[in-house]
């Protein structure tokens, strides 16, 4: 039994425009100790479906309209913000995206990690410290002891992140959301963040759902991926399945914009551009979202909505281009 | 005629063929006040008659708190320093005079054990000397004896220059020698027919020699009972903060008997008229509240469910707009307003009287004063033997109108009337206060209706009663057109009142503008009857001398009066005060009680 | 929802220009755009007012004082007997004006010298706090009576009598409130200058100016604007308690400070003569303070709406 | 830290003396008379309130009467009123404690009803209780003291008797003068404190609004700490800074004292003193209240500074 089944999740945004379909019936589980990766340009709501399963979105004006959140076999939606709280944190940790503005700048660090050990864990103050300092330590911040005491503004973005990434795993959660951790660090430090993640997964074998528009990434740490566009999941599959035989047209569109140095000059090829932009998902246009950028778009795609369907073992497309075969 | 038909009435009362009481109606109907009524007994021989007030209680105390409401609180508690009545009424409360008026215009004794008079000695008839006669064991607060050396003491104190007291003016040219321990006399330099002004009322009170006797002078101010008056009054000093609150408590050896009534005194200062009055007459709070300067409609409305109600006194308070012979506008050898030139328009009498013709005293009584005020014509309202019958007021537009235009003042096209050019456009100011505010809103639309500009202006009143020679805004330098203000009449008698407007004494730059005829009126008649009335010792005389001098006023139009105000009160239904339109409010403190 | 990008609609713009944007974001709040309203009626009122009732201000008719509401004088009358409404009508002008200039002058003055002081590293920073500290210090009463005493005749020459005391006391409200909003604007500007987009700036060859004027004032306008509508309400009641104190206006010119003034001590005998004036002051102030939450909303990029 | 106190102390001191020279030449230019009254008083001829002004030197030149004022304040001496013939610092010391009774709990109410109130109403933006506490704000600070006064005074005073309206100070102990002591000082707090809690109220609801959006709100929410926790401990801890120095430059106001309602209640504090001796042009108990209130405003200026760097870590002191 996965460890989070999410099922026909709808998350609305009423806006002066109308209301605005961020998230449209996504169907996505994680079992324990997985690493699943959630991909797709921004603006495709993946991190609207991240911040429903917490319930972090601010509702007015957001609203969950439909949907299931199971997680070990407990539906999420229905519980208020109130009973939420117990499984923040101490169940599902959160990894935000912009480090610089994610940490109370008034507060030390560790006053902030050790906070958040006193809500969900009997421990006396002492106790809190010493494991704040063993997992600042653990994340490799240097002079953990010396630095607990430091301000967020005396510490480099890369830094702020491993205290972030501290703070989530600090009451041992089971699953781990990390919303595209790396996007607002330089390559090299974002090297160490995955590998960092990588690390603690081992040691601690929780699940961690990986969010990000970089396909590179992808590549380097999921076991599954999820792709998403225009708020809906259109495809599904094991890594290798995924890279080695894309069914979708938008994510064979994502496999060939990723730039290969691998390959030697000759082989090198323009990158291929996805045309378009992102529809605006403000009462859309029936049929697959994808359409008007498909390059292999028939009539019924305008029509009808394709739904998710296996054309490989564990391996699954919403695209009509199967039906005909 | 009339001087020896008194002379008749006057030895019938001496031989008891004809009661005082009798006399002194008889003085009041052929127009003389009952306090000069008195006088002329005196001087005619006939003692003056202690009315005690009706003091009802029978025994000393017990009469609980008195709470007094001033909304102007007293500053300071030394009688000689003090600058507004507001100090007069707080040091009142400590030190009391020799004698001060009652309700009847009577001389009360308080510290004297007689009224001096020609019978028992004390007065002279050439009015040149007086002699007072102290009431024996009488104590200060701190137990010593009150002697004839404090009574000296006081005049030495006031008239040194160097002690900068305020009240030197009522102990100048005179001297004050011991006769003997319980006698004091007065010598003045000049016959000063009303000789009941020094040691009499609120700057008569008298303070310690032993506790100020090395203050005198220029360590006045260093003097520690300035702040903690010990007094010979019936309470004795508890506390003082300036502004806000004095408290006293009953003086148990107090030299008058079964006075005085309360237990425990207390005056509270600050806040404004109004709220004073609705302290004592809605909510009761408060025993008596002074100087009620508040709408007749507004006290009509808090008496109507009220726990008290407004009392009014009769003295000689005029309120007025006073006319600018000499030209404001134009400066002459760095003079405004200088006696060198005319007032362009007002120099005209038409013109003057036409202004008078549009005071509309009657609005001004039914919309503001009310019960606190009289329309007159008169600048002289009191005693009641000054009083000119001559005179009348009217109000009308028409013949306002009238008047102007046979002056020559032609309507312009925009309503205001010109004559050779000059529009006729009036500068009426005077002192921040609300009455006065409105006052002037009626004035200038009856002048509008008429064809008069007028613009209004107000000044805070530190300024324009400041004597600073380098302010514009002072009413004595007048740099306007017309202003209206209040002169209160201090004591019964009307020398010092109608000497202000001598030609001598006109305010120029010379005199840094201290000259009290600020309205630069200069009237020989006048003149003449002033310095006649000065040295005239006949009351009968001198009362037709200042009569004479008032209706000059009025045909001259030198003043137009608005209202002669009378001093307005609240107090609680139980308290019974001892009031008198010659005195200030506190000045018969012993004889107040409470009436269940 | 916060640090959330929402896909905001990406149809075709009719051009995109910041006034209209502004307006647009201004039209979400509901009660700035009623209030916006609400103060155009009542500035409308006190301008085309005096055309529309001829009543003149200064009629005095002793008989019909204190007369409620009615017909002849639909704001009732006064103790002597002057209609309201017209004094009203005439008083709002002043009121208003003193009101808005007031607000004006300390919005401008104060954040003028608090970015100023706040940009600055040197003696200027401390030189600015002397002057703010020497003008949060002098207290307001003896200012006006020097400055009347010294300027009402040059003033009056010129401006005549009512206009010299208008600006007399325009200058010396607003003259005085401005410390409060130079401090606001400096404390912001400490923080602001530090942060990562004015050094852009900065390094984009911005100068001091521009940084300031592009970057930094956008960001500290917030508390700006709450200081500049508490003002007016401040600057209208100023001038309502210069006229407690006996200062101020000529006594025949009725500003709703004044009217409220004068009405005080008949409260409970005609509460309409006081009721007018109070409720006229709450719908400027009221109206005025929606106005500023409305655009402060509108004006602050970071805020999604 | 401590050697940026000294430094910005060492500052005050040419400053405060800048401005005392200001004041004492507004002061002094400012027109009025404290021996007005005696004008219109026929007992006292005009020699003697002439006499009285160059007695106190007030006739001498400007900067004359500043030296000598200054060199009485070197050596402690406040100044001589004329009005009260008293020196000037008993008078003040004697209403400083009623001011700051008054004055103070005044203050103290502005706040115990304004951060509350603020905080709730940025929580539930545009819910009712918002737009009801944003209405009371106007009704606060739309209507001057003068005119609240007066309708406490009818209400409470005069028409349900509960309370009494003038202010007596009379000295005392045990739980019946506790108990009076208290009656007579609500009403003017009451007003008071209204009119200040208005303003505050706003100012710290625009306050949290602007910290209640920012990232590490939601992580803290994401903490599962809890609303009330995440609001006091995260929200209010950053709103509060800039509303704390707010506070901080007020507090001068409190030994300003109200002088609109010390009028109306009779309250012998300061700010009556100031108004009557402006009015009087008493310059010598002017020039030392606003002397004092000088002095509190450098004062709190540089507790504000240095409350926002405690309070702010971001902010270092160069």
């Amino acid at each position: 039994m996965a460890l989070l089944d999410i099922k026909g999740l709808k998350t609305h945004f009423t806006t002066d425009a109308g209301v605005l379909q961020a998230v449209d019936g996504v169907d996505i589980s994680i079992n324990r100790g997985e690493t699943l990766c959630v991909v797709g340009e921004s603006g495709c709501g993946k991190t609207v479906t991240a911040m429903s399963i917490l319930k972090l979105i601010a509702m007015p004006p957001g609203k969950i309209v439909e949907g299931e959140i199971i997680f070990e076999g407990r539906d999420l939606v229905p519980l208020s913000s109130h009973q939420l709280d117990d499984i923040r944190a101490k169940e599902i940790g959160f990894i935000f995206q912009e480090p610089m503005t994610s940490l109370n700048p008034v507060l030390t660090i560790g006053e902030q990690i050790a906070e958040s050990l006193r809500r969900h864990e009997a421990v006396t103050k002492k106790q809190a410290l010493e494991r704040t300092i063993d997992m600042l330590k653990l994340v490799q911040i240097p002079n953990a002891a010396g630095r607990v005491h430091h301000y967020p503004h005396q510490f480099s973005g890369g830094m702020r992140q491993r205290v972030m990434i501290a703070m989530a795993l600090a009451c041992r959660p089971k699953l781990v959301i990390a919303d595209e951790p790396t996007t607002a660090l330089d390559v090299t430090i974002q090297a160490q963040i995955l590998d960092l993640l990588q690390d603690m997964k081992e040691r601690f074998g929780m699940a961690v759902m990986l969010i990000t528009h970089a396909m590179g990434v992808v590549a380097e740490t999921a076991q599954r991926v999820v792709v998403m566009y225009a708020g809906k999941v259109v495809e599904e599959a094991p890594v290798d399945e995924l890279f080695g035989n894309p069914g979708h047209p938008y994510t064979k569109g994502l496999i060939r914009s990723i730039p290969r140095i691998d390959l030697d000059a000759e082989h090198k090829t323009r990158l291929e551009a996805i045309g378009g932009s992102v529809p605006i998902l403000i009462n859309p246009p029936p049929g697959c979202r994808f359409a008007p950028r498909c390059k292999y778009a028939m009539s019924i795609c305008t029509e009808k909505e394709p739904r998710l369907r296996e054309i490989a073992p564990g391996h699954r497309m919403a695209c009509h281009l199967g039906d005909a075969s | 005629m009339f001087d020896n038909n008194l002379r008749g009435m006057i030895d019938d009362v001496k031989d008891g063929r004809m009661d005082r009481r009798a006399f002194v109606k008889r003085m009041i109907a052929v127009g003389l006040t009952a306090p000069m009524a008195n006088q002329i007994l005196a001087i005619g021989g006939v003692a003056m008659a202690q009315s005690p007030n009706p003091y009802k209680p029978t025994k000393r105390g017990g009469g609980g708190p008195l709470k007094l409401l001033w909304w102007q609180g007293p500053t300071l508690l030394n009688p000689h320093f003090a600058t507004g009545t507001k100090d007069q009424d707080g040091s009142r409360l400590f030190y009391e005079p020799l004698a001060s008026w009652d309700v009847d215009g009577h001389l009360n004794p308080i510290l004297a054990a007689e009224i001096p008079s020609i019978q028992n000695g004390g007065l002279t008839a050439d009015a040149k000397t007086v002699v007072w006669k102290l009431k024996p064991g009488v104590k200060w607060h701190d137990g010593k004896p009150f002697t004839a050396d404090d009574v000296v003491f006081n005049w030495e104190y006031a008239s040194d220059p160097a002690t900068a007291a305020v009240s030197s003016g009522t102990y100048s040219n005179m001297t004050v020698e011991k006769v003997d321990d319980l006698t004091v006399r007065i010598k003045f330099k000049d016959p000063t027919p009303f000789w009941a002004n020094a040691f009499v009322g609120a700057y008569g009170c008298i303070i310690p020699k032993h506790l100020f006797a090395e203050y005198k002078g220029s360590k006045s101010r260093e003097a520690p009972n300035n702040l903690k008056p010990v007094g010979t009054s019936p309470y004795k000093f508890v506390e003082f903060k300036p502004g806000d609150l004095i408290r006293g408590e009953i003086n148990n050896d107090y030299h008058m008997p079964n006075r005085p009534y309360f237990d425990t005194i207390e005056m509270k200062g600050g806040g404004d008229a109004v709220s004073a009055a609705r302290a004592v007459i809605q909510t009761g709070e408060y025993d008596f509240a002074w100087n009620i300067q508040v709408e007749d409609e507004v006290l009509l409305r808090l008496e109507k469910g009220g726990k008290g109600k407004t009392l009014y006194a009769v003295g000689g308070d005029i309120e007025f707009i006073a006319i600018n012979f000499t030209d404001p506008n134009t400066e002459v050898d760095g003079e405004r307003s200088s006696m060198k030139t005319k007032h362009p328009i007002l120099s005209d009498p038409a013109v003057r009287k036409a202004l008078a013709l549009l005071v509309d005293r009657e609005s001004v009584k039914k919309a503001i004063y009310g019960r606190a005020g009289r329309t007159t014509a008169n600048y002289l309202n009191g005693p009641e033997e000054f009083v000119s019958k001559n005179t009348k007021w009217e109000f009308s537009v028409e013949k306002a109108s009238a008047l102007l235009d046979q002056a020559g003042w032609k309507p312009g096209a925009d309503g205001i009337r010109e004559k050779d050019g000059k529009k006729l456009k009036l500068l009426y100011q005077t002192s921040i206060n609300g009455p006065r505010q409105k006052t002037q809103a009626i004035v200038k639309q009856a002048c509008q209706k008429a064809g008069i500009d007028v613009e209004l202006k107000s000044v805070v009143a530190s300024v324009f009663f400041s004597s600073d020679v380098a302010n514009p805004d002072t009413y004595s330098k007048f740099y306007a057109d017309i202003e209206m203000f209040q002169i209160p009449m201090t004591q019964p008698d009307p020398a010092l009142h109608m000497r202000r407007y001598l030609s001598r004494n006109v305010a120029t730059k010379e005199n840094k503008w201290q000259g009290q005829n600020f309205p630069r009126w200069v009237n020989k008649d006048f003149d003449a009857a002033i310095d006649a009335a000065d040295t005239e010792t006949d009351p009968i005389k001198r009362a037709d001398l200042y009569i004479k001098c008032n209706d000059l006023m009025w045909q001259d139009t030198v003043v137009i009066p608005v209202m002669h105000r009378l001093a307005v009160e609240a107090c609680s239904n139980t308290v019974r005060p001892a009031l008198s339109g010659w005195a200030n409010q506190t000045d018969n403190l012993q004889d107040w009680y409470r009436e269940a | 929802m916060a640090g959330l990008t929402l896909a905001s609609p990406s149809a075709e713009r009719r051009g995109y220009s910041p006034l209209r944007e502004t307006w647009r974001r201004y039209r979400r709040h509901k009660p700035a755009v009623v209030s916006a309203v609400l103060l155009l009626l009542l500035i409308a009122a006190v301008v085309i007012g005096p055309f529309v009732w001829r009543v003149s201000i200064s009629d005095i008719d002793v008989l019909a004082g204190m007369q409620g509401p009615s017909l002849a004088h639909p704001f009732g009358t006064d103790d002597l007997g002057q209609d309201l409404l017209a004094r009203m009508i005439y008083g709002g002008r002043i009121s208003l004006a003193v009101g808005l200039a007031a607000m004006l002058v300390s919005v401008f003055v104060g954040t003028l010298i608090g970015a100023l002081a706040g940009m600055s590293r040197g003696a200027l920073g401390y030189v600015l706090m002397w002057l703010t500290d020497l003008f949060l210090s002098l207290p307001q009463l003896p200012l006006l009576l020097m400055l009347i005493y010294l300027f009402r005749d040059g003033l009056k020459a010129v401006f005549g009598p009512e206009g010299g005391i208008f600006i007399l006391i325009v200058l010396v409200i607003g003259g005085l409130r401005w410390m409060p909003v130079a401090r606001l604007v400096r404390a912001q500007f400490l923080s602001l200058r530090e942060k990562e987009f004015v050094e852009a700036a900065r390094a984009l060859g911005a100068s001091p100016v521009r940084q300031v004027v592009r970057h930094i004032l956008p960001n500290a306008l917030g508390p700006v604007i709450i200081a500049g509508t508490i003002d007016v309400a401040a600057a209208i009641i100023a001038e309502s308690t210069l006229s407690f104190l006996g200062l101020g206006f000529p006594p025949d010119t009725p500003t709703w400070g004044r009217i409220l003034y004068d009405a005080k001590d008949f409260l409970d005998i005609g509460p309409h003569w006081a009721l007018f004036p109070g409720g006229a002051i709450f719908i400027a102030v009221v109206a005025i303070n929606f106005i500023g939450d409305g655009l402060r909303d509108a004006l602050d990029a970071r805020k999604v709406i | 830290m401590s050697q940026y106190i000294l430094r910005r102390l060492m500052i005050a001191i040419p400053s405060l003396l800048g401005i005392s020279l200001v004041l004492f030449v507004v002061l002094a230019l400012a027109p009025g008379d404290p021996f007005s009254e005696l004008a219109t008083n026929p007992n006292v001829p005009p020699e003697v309130q002439a006499a009285l002004r160059a007695k106190f030197g007030l006739d001498d030149p400007i900067y004359l009467r500043y030296l000598h004022w200054l060199a009485a304040m070197a050596q402690g001496d406040w100044g001589f009123s004329f009005v009260s013939r008293v020196d000037v610092d008993t008078l003040i010391l004697q209403r400083l404690p009623t001011t700051l009774y008054v004055v103070g709990s005044s203050q103290l109410l502005a706040l115990l009803i304004a951060i509350p109130v603020g905080v709730y109403a940025a929580t539930r933006p545009y819910s009712i209780f918002d737009q009801l506490a944003n209405t009371f704000a106007f009704i606060g600070f739309s209507l001057p003291t003068f005119f609240t006064g007066i309708l406490f005074i009818l209400v409470f005073s005069v028409k349900l008797d509960w309370l009494p309206f003038v202010y007596t100070e009379v000295p005392g102990s045990g739980i019946k003068w506790a108990i009076e002591m208290i009656r007579q000082a609500i009403m003017p707090v009451m007003v008071l404190g209204l009119f200040q809690a208005a303003s505050m109220t706003r100012f710290v609801r625009s306050a949290m609004l602007d910290v209640i959006r920012l990232d590490y709100v939601t992580t803290a929410r994401a903490k599962g700490l809890g609303q009330a926790k995440v609001i006091v401990k995260h929200v209010m801890r950053n709103a509060m800074i800039p509303v704390v120095t707010l506070i901080a430059l007020q507090m001068p106001a409190v030994f300003g004292g109200a002088i609109v309602t010390e009028q109306i209640f009779r309250i012998p504090g300061i700010g009556s003193l100031l108004i009557s001796s402006i009015l009087a042009n008493d310059t010598p108990v002017v020039m030392a209240v606003t002397f004092v209130f000088a002095c509190l405003v450098v004062l709190f200026n540089l507790i504000a500074d240095v409350l926002y760097g405690w309070l702010d870590p971001r902010i270092s002191f160069r």
